[in-house]
């Protein structure tokens, strides 16, 4: 089975105090992964080390084969930032247009997009369920709306790898039951890899393969029973949680 | 052709500032119609052009300035133009500089007797330029030389006995007029007057305002006095005005200020600053 | 007398025209990455090139224009350091640049006038000068058109567009060094008044009727096109200063448009 | 030949410290409300104040104060009007104001030295102007203490602060007359380059070490102290011009901040 | 009774397209509502016309009992805007520094906040479970731990109405979890009042008393039975979830 990612004895800390500690971890292609753990336990910063975004401190991690400080195909992988919409606020481009630039992944540097592609473009927003809000700008949406141009976007690309922060974000809940079996869809029959930052696992339950769970630093798979068993919190951490319960009533 | 004629048939002449123009119409009198550009009152080391300027260079027979990166703008406005008829005339070509290069103090004109030559230059172009009243021309310019001279004779005479041979300025305006009178500029600034000084500079002016017991500190109506007067503070002196010419303020143009007056005035400044 | 009797006048309705066009487009990425001031830090810091120039005997148009690239890297980096506040990366670049042509300009023995080695007049362009600007428009324009896509993508999202295969850094360094041209180029032909203020002000006007991101680009274009051309009608036929009576053309227009956009009462953007 | 004997150089020394006191308590704010390039604006802005004052035969100097205040309220409006790229009020307002400079220099019979009667050298203080600056710089530091908070609030986000009871339209107002009296009678004593760059350069500064807004405050005025008095320091015994020298001692100062920082590992925030 | 906000007959559009028409409402001291509705619904547009941040076009609406035009008393509404820490990015303020700004509500004009206020500013963290990060800049955090120190900030100023735009975005399911009872609480037993925008209503439904739902520009209570079918609007549309799913996937 090939393999999309494997990261090897990763660790991580900002200015001193250690997020992520001795991490390894491999991702095959086909995988559906979801990614959870509390605020703050390291998950936004793994993923951004996945991407090169920030520089790994110790360990190593290989994207498609290729270490990644070598690694040149980042149109293969698709990202949606948590937060991401922060910065389109005032940039006075369409859905449209937004969705559009994704294409360059397809045809890149100096040729032009063809017919053919931007259909893609249109097709995403169709997706998402935007197609009747391409010609309105960015900063004139909603905040689920403009989650969901970002989600377009990267779909327009075509990527092989995706990894999404938090991708349900302000998206009204039919909309991200339509989410997920879309991202259900496209990583069965294309084969898509998809890593997913949630807090919902109970929900991503019945479409992921995998759920890794980050704690402490570490890393550890989640069994489909320890999910069901919804509350998983509290059944792990009964002190922890009678504490929080003191502390936060 | 598209230009229309000027209308009296006079020689059309453009100067860049006040003490070009002042030398132009003393020479060319009612025989030629004279347009200064920089405007009364303004400082010309920044002064730029703008529409109607150039417009009236387009249309003028005659450009005189002084040369020596006094009008920064001149190489780029005259490569601009399509005037063909134009003659450019570099007051200053043909005299010797301060220190030989061709880049260095344009201020010729606070010297008498390289005011002269200047005029001179001026004067040969327009009669180059219009012929039929060259005996004209040559009558004024016999008439202020004599002049010049006088001036001269009397920077001479009022200065050589004062005991005292060192000036504090705004601005190193007065090259010049130093090297022909024997006297010792001190200048608070460079050769253009808007920069800031450096505190080690007036330290040392005040020293040695101190130290020679210089009575007064110049400055210029077309700067802001301040430096001056934190210098002559510190080395209880006054401060007065020594005119560089680069330009009239509206009073002095109201009064019929010209060169000769103004240098006059300049000379009882110095003579009461050196004694 | 008609106005365009004259050579020159002429040629500031070429030059006025040509830069029109290319301005605006440099504008509307330089606003969309925050760094509006850039036109007038970069032509404040070529000072200090000037000053550099003068000392060291090379030809001071050209130490501007050394100056004004190298400011315009600096400016790139101090950006990344402080992604969060790029716009604190041009006042630091204009400090530097000013304080050093300040203190340089204490060793220039001549220091003539720092000020028109840099900036020149719409209305006294010459022959060269007018050809070296439409070369140098030409080229800027096509890069702008052939890079259209990854600067605008590059000025949405860095992270995006390098995941997207935009070589994000080449982009950047391209971009730079063409604000650079161009600022420094436009504020020695028609001054650098006018240029940082044909960077923002039609960007502005646009920004407040694009209803998308081509639409942004083709209105500032077309605003700086009338602001130009207006103002050189009306600077000549009022006997006005040229460069101050185009950009207050485009101020007023401006303040109409957020007049009537607010009469007509349509509701701010949050 | 000691420093401290020439009247001008205690004088230079006591005013400068004075206003880096106030003029990164100003600029930390004025940095969070993306409008680093206002004291330079402002600068350049009275400029058309001077050419007004000409005109009208009022003091230009008056003149001056007055638009810039008026140059200050503008910006603040446009900035309302384009709430998400507010650095681009700072431009326009810049553009207009010179723009508006230029023009009516053309009918300024006595232009005299614009820049010299706008801007000072902090070398070169009078008594009045000495006791001028210590009485607004108290009057600037005690306002600033007073709406510590306020200021700190509405930089943050002004709709929580109105909801929070905080008269945001006022502290705003008070707060841009407190800018543009600060730039203007700083302009005028110091020179604007050393205060266009204080409200910049210490800030940046401190914000690459601070560890909240408190500590980003005060480390930001220590920073502009430092900078100030060594710059003094270097300027006298160096024979350097000291309005450069003291921004260049600030710049280096920050690149030196962000190169041990880089060196020691830390990754930058993004 | 006493009436804290009474909305009648508003309607709203963005530059002509409606988005609110002739909508009506009230809510009591000590009601703890849920708002909800599809992505572009409204929702936000709503809660903005509440605080006077966008102007009403039509209608009116009356807070506690005052036109909102004379509306003076702001410190008694705390609001928690969506995406409400995109702002937050690179200010360089720790999370006690930002949650003690909102003490400011409590002492007002140039009275400077007290020990015990103080002590409000460190309470409104605990309450959030951010204690330990309270002198980190709040740059330097993780998406939900500023979401987190944005809720205690409006905790802070202790007010009687609070408005907010999809609180838990972000916040893990453990911190969801304790947030919602800790609002629960605090409507209990302050009579805090209580507006929330969620599209969480399966969850929100164990504690808020009612659930409102805007649609097409109008606004309609849902009852318990009604949200407890938890997809709610799979039943109620059972056309437009068909078309959904064909075009979605
Ligand atoms: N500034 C604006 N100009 C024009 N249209 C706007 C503007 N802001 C919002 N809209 C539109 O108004 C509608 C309602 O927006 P609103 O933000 O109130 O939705 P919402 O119910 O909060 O949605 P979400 O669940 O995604 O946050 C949307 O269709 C949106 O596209
Ligand atoms: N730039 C930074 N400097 C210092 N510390 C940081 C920085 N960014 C994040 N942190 C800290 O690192 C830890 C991990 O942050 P990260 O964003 O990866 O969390 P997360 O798992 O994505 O949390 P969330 O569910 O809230 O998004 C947090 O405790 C956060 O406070
Ligand atoms: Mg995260
Ligand atoms: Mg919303
Ligand atoms: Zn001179």
């Amino acid at each position: 089975m090939e393999t999309v990612i494997k990261a090897q004895d990763i660790s991580f800390s900002y200015g001193g105090e250690p997020i992520l500690y001795n991490i390894g971890f491999s991702v095959n292609k086909g995988d559906f992964i979801a990614v959870t753990g509390a605020n703050g336990s390291g998950k936004s910063t793994l993923m951004k080390l996945m991407l090169g975004e920030i520089q790994l401190q110790r360990g190593n991690i290989w994207l498609f084969g290729t270490e990644i400080r070598n690694f040149k195909h980042w149109p293969k992988i698709g990202y949606v930032p948590q937060n991401g919409t922060a910065r389109a606020g005032g940039f006075p481009a369409t859905a449209l247009e937004i969705v559009r630039l994704n294409l360059y992944s397809n045809c890149g540097l100096m040729r032009f997009p063809t017919k053919a592609l931007y259909k893609n473009a249109d097709e995403a927003l169709k997706l998402v369920g935007m197609q009747d809000y391409s010609k309105r700008l960015i900063g004139d949406m909603s905040g689920g709306q403009q989650q969901r141009v970002m989600i377009a976007r990267v779909l327009a690309g075509e990527p092989e790898l995706m990894l999404l922060d938090e991708p349900t974000t302000g998206i009204d809940a039919e909309s991200a039951q339509s989410l997920y079996m879309l991202l259900s869809k496209l990583n069965r029959e294309r084969k898509l890899t998809i890593i997913m930052i949630t807090h919902d696992i109970a929900r991503a339950a019945d479409y992921v393969n995998r759920t890794l769970c980050l704690e402490e630093g570490s890393i550890v798979e989640l069994m489909r029973e320890q999910i069901l068993t919804e509350q998983y919190h509290r059944h792990k951490h009964p002190q922890r949680s009678a504490e929080n319960n003191d502390e936060h009533i | 052709g598209k230009k229309e004629p000027a209308g009296d048939g006079k020689l059309s002449v453009c100067t860049s500032f006040y003490a070009m123009y002042d030398f132009a119409s003393k020479i060319g009198g009612d025989k030629i119609n004279i347009l200064n550009m920089v405007p009364a009152g303004t400082e010309p080391h920044d002064w730029e052009p703008s529409a109607s300027d150039i417009a009236n260079l387009e249309k003028a027979d005659i450009f005189i300035y002084n040369g020596i990166g006094m009008e920064s703008w001149t190489d780029k406005v005259l490569s601009s133009l399509e005037n063909k008829k134009l003659t450019a005339v570099q007051a200053s070509s043909g005299i010797s500089l301060l220190g030989g290069t061709d880049k260095g103090d344009p201020h010729i004109w606070l010297s008498p007797e390289k005011a002269k030559r200047e005029m001179e230059n001026i004067k040969n172009a327009l009669s180059a330029k219009d012929p039929g009243n060259k005996n004209f021309y040559e009558e004024n310019y016999k008439k202020y030389s004599a002049e010049f001279d006088a001036l001269d004779g009397e920077f001479c005479s009022k200065l050589s006995p004062l005991p005292k041979k060192d000036i504090v300025v705004a601005h190193q305006a007065f090259g010049y007029l130093c090297a022909d009178y024997g006297l010792n500029q001190i200048p608070i600034e460079g050769l253009s007057a808007d920069s800031e000084p450096n505190p080690a500079k007036m330290a040392e002016i005040i020293s040695i305002a101190k130290q020679k017991k210089i009575k007064v500190i110049f400055f210029e109506e077309l700067v802001s006095p301040k430096v001056s007067e934190t210098i002559a503070k510190a080395a209880s002196a006054e401060t007065k005005v020594l005119n560089p010419l680069e330009g009239l303020t509206d009073e002095q143009e109201a009064k019929g200020e010209d060169y000769f007056s103004l240098m006059r005035e300049n000379l009882s400044m110095l003579e009461e600053a050196l004694s | 007398m008609s106005i365009f009797e004259f050579e020159f006048m002429r040629r500031a309705f070429i030059v006025g025209f040509i830069l029109a066009l290319i301005v605006p487009c440099i504008g509307t990425i330089i606003v969309l990455k925050r760094l509006s001031m850039i036109g007038d830090a970069l032509s404040h810091a070529s000072l200090a090139g000037v000053a550099a120039g003068l000392i060291l005997s090379i030809n001071p148009v050209l130490g501007a224009a050394f100056a004004c690239i190298l400011a315009a890297f600096g400016i790139e980096a101090i950006r990344k350091k402080i992604p969060k506040f790029s716009e604190m990366s041009i006042a630091i670049i204009m400090s530097a640049g000013i304080g050093l042509a300040g203190v340089l300009s204490g060793f220039v023995k001549n220091t003539a006038n720092f000020n028109s080695f840099l900036f020149g007049s719409i209305v006294a362009i010459s022959d060269f000068e007018m050809y070296f600007v439409a070369g140098i428009s030409l080229l800027v324009l096509l890069s702008f058109i052939v890079l259209y896509r990854e600067l605008c993508y590059t000025a949405f999202d860095e992270l995006s567009a390098r995941l997207s295969g935009v070589p994000v850094k080449t982009v950047n360094s391209i971009f730079t060094v063409l604000t650079a041209v161009t600022v420094s180029v436009a504020a020695r032909t028609v001054g650098a008044l006018i240029v940082s203020s044909m960077m923002v002000v039609p960007v502005a006007c646009s920004m407040q009727i694009g209803k998308s991101y081509r639409q942004t680009v083709l209105y500032s274009v077309m605003f700086a096109v009338i602001f130009t051309l207006s103002g050189l009608f009306i600077s000549y036929y009022a006997g006005l200063k040229p460069g101050g009576t185009i950009v207050l053309t485009g101020v007023l227009c401006l303040l109409l448009i957020i007049i009537i956009k607010k009469a007509a009462g349509r509701t701010v953007r949050q």
